[in-house]
C-alpha cells in the first residue's frame, strides 16, 4: 500500500522506534495511534538520554567541573536546537518547563502579578471553546482571581473557530488572546496570523499552545511578521517524540522580561539578600531549580531527529496519513467524524463517534486487537459539551504510522460493531 | 487484552444490564430522606446523577440518570438490584463486598450469594482502567447515603 | 584502607554506577565528590527507564489501552515506593513536581490565593538564614505580593540555628515555618520536630525541605508523633540516585485540602465547563498536564535501590567518609572547614575556605587532578554572607564515595596551596 | 582539564596581575563625567563595584573594588591597563577585541599589539566556566562607559 505523500523511508523509521516491534496480550502486534496523547521515542533520543545519565551527569551552570561544564555544555545545546527548530528569533528567549500545561501557567500566573502586562479588574482574557484544559483552566485561575472577564471564541458546526464576532471579543479591554494552533480533539487548524494581527492591533498579547502543532508544522517564528507573530508560544517534549517531564516556552525578549519571576530559587536569581532578592535574566529567570537536564538533552536529540527526516516531509505524511484515515472511519456505518472532514486543512487526531457503542467500549474492543486508540473527552470537555457529546474515540497518527494500520483500525471497528451485535 | 479476556469483561450478563438497565431514571423522594449525588469519573467524563431515598433504615430506592460505558451503565442497574430494599447496614456490607471485588485485582473470588448478578464484575477487576467505570454509581451511593444518614443525625 | 561504618558491599556498589568508570581529561580517573549538587545514577534506574521507553511508553490515566494500562501502573507504582521511602502516611498525600524547587514554590504560590491558610498583611512566615535560594525566594515573593512579613531565624558561630529568639519568631501572625532539614553549605542538621511542636502550637504550618535530608536520613513520616511531624515535605529526585526532571512534595491530607490548586489544566479537574471548573483530588489536584512519567518511575527504581542498601547503612556510611573527611581537610594549613565539626550531628556536605585561594581557583586545581568540587555560593548567599565570605568550596560524599576519594582531594588541595605557592 | 591546560589557563601574566592588581580601589570621581555600576555573576557570587571617569571623550580612570577569583581580578587588572588614558572609540574597540577572543571557544589568534597582557587569557577562552569570570569587570566597564556617555548626552 503505497499513498501518495507518504516518507518514503517510512518502513527505516519505523525500525527506529523500538516500541513499535512489542507484541501485545495474545500476540498482537502493536498498532499504535495515540501520538497525540503522546508520541513514542525513536533510539537515538533513548540513547543519548543514556549517554548523558552514564557518562556526563553532573549538574549544569554551578558546576565547574568537567563533568559539569559537560552537562551545561548539552543542555545549552539543546537550548540552540529548540530555537532552531522553532526559528525562535533569539536563543535566549526559549524557556524550558516540565511541559506545556506548565508553560501556558508560567503565563497566567505571573499576569496576575506585577509589571505593565498585569491582568486586573476590567481587563478581558480571551480564549475559545476548543481549547486543551491546559489552556482553559490557567485563564480561569487568573480571572477569577484578578477579577478579570474570560471570553471565549464559540466553535461553527464544522469545528472551526466561529470569527464572526471577533471584533466585539478582541477589544480595548482585551489584554491577553490565547489559542491553540492545533486542536487536540477536532483537528482544526486556526488562524493564527489574523487572529495575532487583530489582538496586536489593540495592543493584547497573543499566546500560542503548539502542542499539537509542533509535532506535524512547519515553524519559523523569525519569518513571521512581527504583527502576525505570536508573543508566548508552548509545546511539550513528549509529543515531538521527546521524553516527559519537559516542555518549551517561547516568549519574546520584549514580553518576557516585562513579566515578573515565576518559581523562585537556584538559578533564576542574580542576587539573594534576606531582605530581598534581584533576578537573572532570561532565559534562567524563570528556570529556577535544577532544570530537567537529561530530558531538555533528550528533547534536543528529538527535535533534531525530526529536522532530519524534515518538518515539511512530516506534515505531508501526516496528511496524507489523514486522508486516508477519513476516508476508511467514514467508511464504518454509525461512524461520525467530528471536527473538518479536509485533511489538507486540518491535524492528524480524528475524533468520531460510533452509534450504539461507547468509546470506552471501542477502545476495549480495539485493544483487543493491539489498535491503541483514546477514549474520553481528550482533556477538552468543553469541546465536546459543544457538539453534545460526552466523550469520543480518536486516533492519531505520526510518522511512523502506516496505512496498513489504519486498515487495522477500521477493521477493528468493523468488529466492534459486530461484538456488540449492531446489526 | 486477548479475545478471551475481552469476553470475561463483558459478559453477558452486563450486556444484558447495560441494554436493559434496572432502576434508570431520577425519581422523587420524600426530601427529608434522601440526598442526591453527582460524581464524575474524571478520567473519561462519565458521570452519574443518584438519588437515595432511606426509610425506618432501609434503601426505599435508588434512582440515577447517567452517560457512560456499559460497565458503568450495568454496574448501576446491579447496584438498584442489590440494595434497594436492603436495610442500611446491610447495604453498606454488600458495597464493601463489591468494592473488594473491583480492588482485587482479578484474585477475589466473589460470593454469588452476597452479590448475585454482581459476580459478572469479577472480570472488570482485572482491568485497573475500568474499575473505576464500575465502581461510578457504587461510591455515588455510599456518599449519597451517608449524606442521607448524616442529616437524619441532625434530626435526632 | 577501611573505616567503621562504611557499607561493607562498597565496591559492589560502586560498580552499580557507570559514571565511577570514567576517566577524565590527561586520563584522570574521576573522583566525584559533588553528590550534595547532584547525585549519580546505578545503573538500575537508568535501565528502568530505558525499558519504560523502549517498551511501555504511553501516557497515563488518560490512556486506557495496554501499554497506557502498564505506563499507569508503573508511574503510581513509583508514587507507592515513594511513599514507602518517606513512610508517608498515605500514598496519595505524595506528589510529583519536577524538582524540589517546584514543590517549594507550589505551597507558597498557593498560600498567596485562597483558603483557610492564606497568608496576607499582617501575617508572618518563618524561614532561616541557612536556607538555599529555593527556599528563600519563594517567600520573599509570597510576602512581597501580599504585604505579610518576612522573618527568620539567624546561625550561630559553629552554623547552627540561633534558637535564642524562637519565642519572639513563632509567635500567633505565623502562619508558616519553612525550614531546611540540612543545610546543603553547613551540613547542620535541624531540630525538625522541636521548631514543628512550636510552630504547631501557634497554629502555624511547617514546611520543610527535605533536599539534603532525603539523601542521607532514613525518614518515618508516620512514625512521628502528629505535632512534631511537618505539613508539607519536599524533595528532589536527583539527589536521592534519580533522573533529574522530578521531585516530591509530600503534604498531609488535611493542609493540602486546604491549599487551593497551583498549576491548571489536564488531570487536575473533576470538571470544566468554559464558566468554571471544579478540582480532582489529592495527588492529581496538583499534578497539571503530563506529569513526568518516565522521571517518576526511574525515581521509583532510585528510591528502592536506596531501601536495599538500606537508609540507615547509608546514613553510617556518610557519617563514617564525612568525619574522615573533617579529619583531613583539617590536616591542610590554612584551611577552615564552615559549620559544625561534629560528624555525628551534620549531614555529609563540607564546605571551607582556603587562605590565599579563591574557591573557584581551588576547584579548577582539583578538576586538573579529576576531582569534582563546587565552588560558589552554593545557591545560600545569605548564609555565605553570615559567615562574612562571598564563596566557599564543597566537597561532598554519597553511598559510592570511598576513603581514598577523600585521601585524592587531600591531596589535591596541598597541590593546589603549592600551585599557588603558598608557603 | 589536564595539567598542561591548567598552566595554560593560569599563565604567571595572569598571577601576577592577581597577586598585584593594577588600579584597584574605588577613586573619587567628577561626578558629572562618571558612573559606578556593580555587577556580579550569579553563578559564583564572585562581584565587582567599578568607577568609570571619562572626560573630554578620553577614559581618565577606571577604578574598581572587587572580589572574586584569580582569573576575575586579573583581567580587572589587565582592563584598567588597557583602557585608561585611551579614547572611549579605541577602548570599545580594545573590549570588542577581548569579547571576541573570550568568546572564541580558544580558536581565535590574540593580538599583542592591542591586548598586551591580555593575551593572557587566551587559555581562559578554553573554558566556558570561567569565561564569565574574565569578562565580569569588562562588562561592567561597557556598562559604566555606556552609562556616563548617555549622560553626558543628555546634557549636550
Ligand atoms: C537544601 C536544598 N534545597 C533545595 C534545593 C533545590 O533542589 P532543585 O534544584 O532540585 O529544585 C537544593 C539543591 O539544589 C538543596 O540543596
Ligand atoms: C492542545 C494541547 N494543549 C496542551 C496539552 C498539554 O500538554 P502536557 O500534558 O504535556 O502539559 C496537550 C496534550 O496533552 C494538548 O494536546
Amino acid at each position: 500500500m503505497s499513498l501518495e505523500g507518504l516518507l518514503p523511508e517510512l518502513a527505516v523509521i519505523r525500525k527506529d522506534f523500538p516500541i513499535l516491534e512489542r507484541t501485545l496480550a495474545g500476540g498482537m502486534p502493536l498498532v499504535y495511534l495515540d501520538s497525540a496523547n503522546t508520541s513514542q521515542k525513536p533510539q537515538v533520543v533513548i540513547d543519548t538520554m543514556v549517554d548523558h545519565l552514564e557518562r556526563h551527569n553532573a549538574n549544569i551552570a554551578r558546576a565547574m567541573h568537567q563533568l559539569g561544564a559537560e552537562s551545561t555544555e548539552a543542555f545549552e545545546a539543546a537550548r540552540d536546537k529548540v530555537a532552531a527548530f522553532i526559528g525562535a528569533p533569539e536563543r535566549d528567549e526559549v524557556i524550558f518547563t516540565k511541559n506545556a500545561s506548565e508553560a501556558l501557567n508560567l503565563v497566567a500566573n505571573t499576569l496576575a502579578w506585577a509589571g505593565p502586562r498585569r491582568v486586573g479588574e476590567g481587563d478581558e482574557v480571551v480564549i475559545t471553546e476548543m481549547e486543551h484544559h491546559s489552556n482553559i483552566v490557567p485563564w480561569q485561575l487568573l480571572t477569577q482571581r484578578t477579577g478579570a472577564t474570560l471570553r471565549w471564541f464559540g466553535l461553527t458546526d464544522e469545528g472551526r473557530l466561529d470569527l464572526s464576532n471577533i471584533d466585539q471579543l478582541i477589544n480595548e479591554r482585551t489584554k491577553v488572546v490565547s489559542l491553540t494552533w492545533v486542536s487536540n480533539m477536532l483537528g482544526t487548524i486556526n488562524p493564527i496570523a489574523e487572529i495575532t494581527r487583530k489582538a496586536h492591533a489593540v495592543g493584547a498579547i497573543v499566546v500560542v499552545d503548539a502542542s499539537q502543532a509542533a509535532p506535524q508544522l512547519p515553524i519559523d517564528l523569525a519569518a513571521m511578521p512581527a504583527d502576525e507573530r505570536p508573543d508566548l508560544v508552548a509545546f511539550t517534549g513528549h509529543k515531538v517524540v521527546g521524553p516527559t517531564g519537559i516542555g518549551v516556552l517561547w516568549g519574546s525578549r520584549a514580553v518576557l522580561d516585562e513579566l515578573p519571576p515565576f518559581l523562585g530559587g537556584g538559578e533564576m536569581i542574580e542576587t539573594v539578600r534576606m531582605e530581598g532578592s534581584t533576578y537573572a535574566g532570561i532565559p534562567h529567570k524563570f528556570e529556577a531549580g535544577t532544570p530537567p537536564i537529561v530530558e531538555a538533552i533528550g528533547l534536543g536529540a528529538a527535535v533534531d531527529y525530526l529536522g532530519h527526516v524534515g518538518m515539511d516531509a512530516i506534515h505531508r505524511h501526516e496528511q496524507a496519513i489523514t486522508a486516508y484515515a477519513l476516508e476508511g472511519l467514514q467508511s464504518v456505518k454509525g461512524l461520525t467524524v467530528l471536527g473538518p472532514l479536509d485533511a489538507a486543512s486540518r491535524g492528524g487526531a480524528i475524533s468520531f463517534e460510533l452509534d450504539g457503542v461507547h468509546p470506552h467500549d471501542i477502545a476495549q474492543v480495539l485493544d483487543s486487537r493491539g489498535v491503541a486508540v483514546r477514549a474520553g473527552h481528550h482533556c477538552a470537555k468543553p469541546a465536546h459539551a459543544r457538539f453534545g457529546v460526552q466523550s469520543s474515540t480518536r486516533m492519531s497518527s505520526y510518522l511512523y504510522t502506516e496505512p496498513r494500520e489504519i486498515d487495522a483500525l477500521v477493521e477493528a471497528l468493523e468488529y466492534t460493531r459486530s461484538y456488540f451485535k449492531l446489526d | 487484552m486477548t479475545a478471551q479476556d475481552l469476553d470475561a469483561l463483558y459478559q453477558e450478563i452486563i450486556l444484558d444490564h447495560y441494554k436493559h438497565p434496572h432502576g434508570k431514571g431520577l425519581r422523587e423522594a420524600d426530601p427529608d430522606h434522601s440526598a442526591e449525588v453527582h460524581h464524575v469519573n474524571p478520567t473519561c467524563g462519565d458521570e452519574v446523577t443518584l438519588r437515595v431515598h432511606l426509610a425506618d433504615g432501609v434503601v426505599e430506592d435508588v434512582s440515577y440518570d447517567s452517560v457512560g460505558c456499559s460497565i458503568s451503565q450495568a454496574s448501576a442497574s446491579v447496584l438498584h438490584d442489590l440494595v434497594v430494599g436492603k436495610s442500611v447496614d446491610e447495604a453498606m456490607a454488600i458495597h464493601q463486598e463489591f468494592l473488594t471485588l473491583m480492588q482485587g485485582k482479578g484474585t477475589v473470588e466473589p460470593d454469588e450469594d452476597v452479590l448475585e448478578d454482581g459476580i459478572a464484575f469479577a472480570g472488570v477487576a482485572k482491568f485497573p482502567a475500568r474499575v473505576k467505570c464500575a465502581l461510578l454509581s457504587w461510591m455515588a451511593w455510599k456518599d449519597a447515603t451517608a449524606q442521607v444518614v448524616a442529616g437524619d443525625g441532625d434530626k435526632a
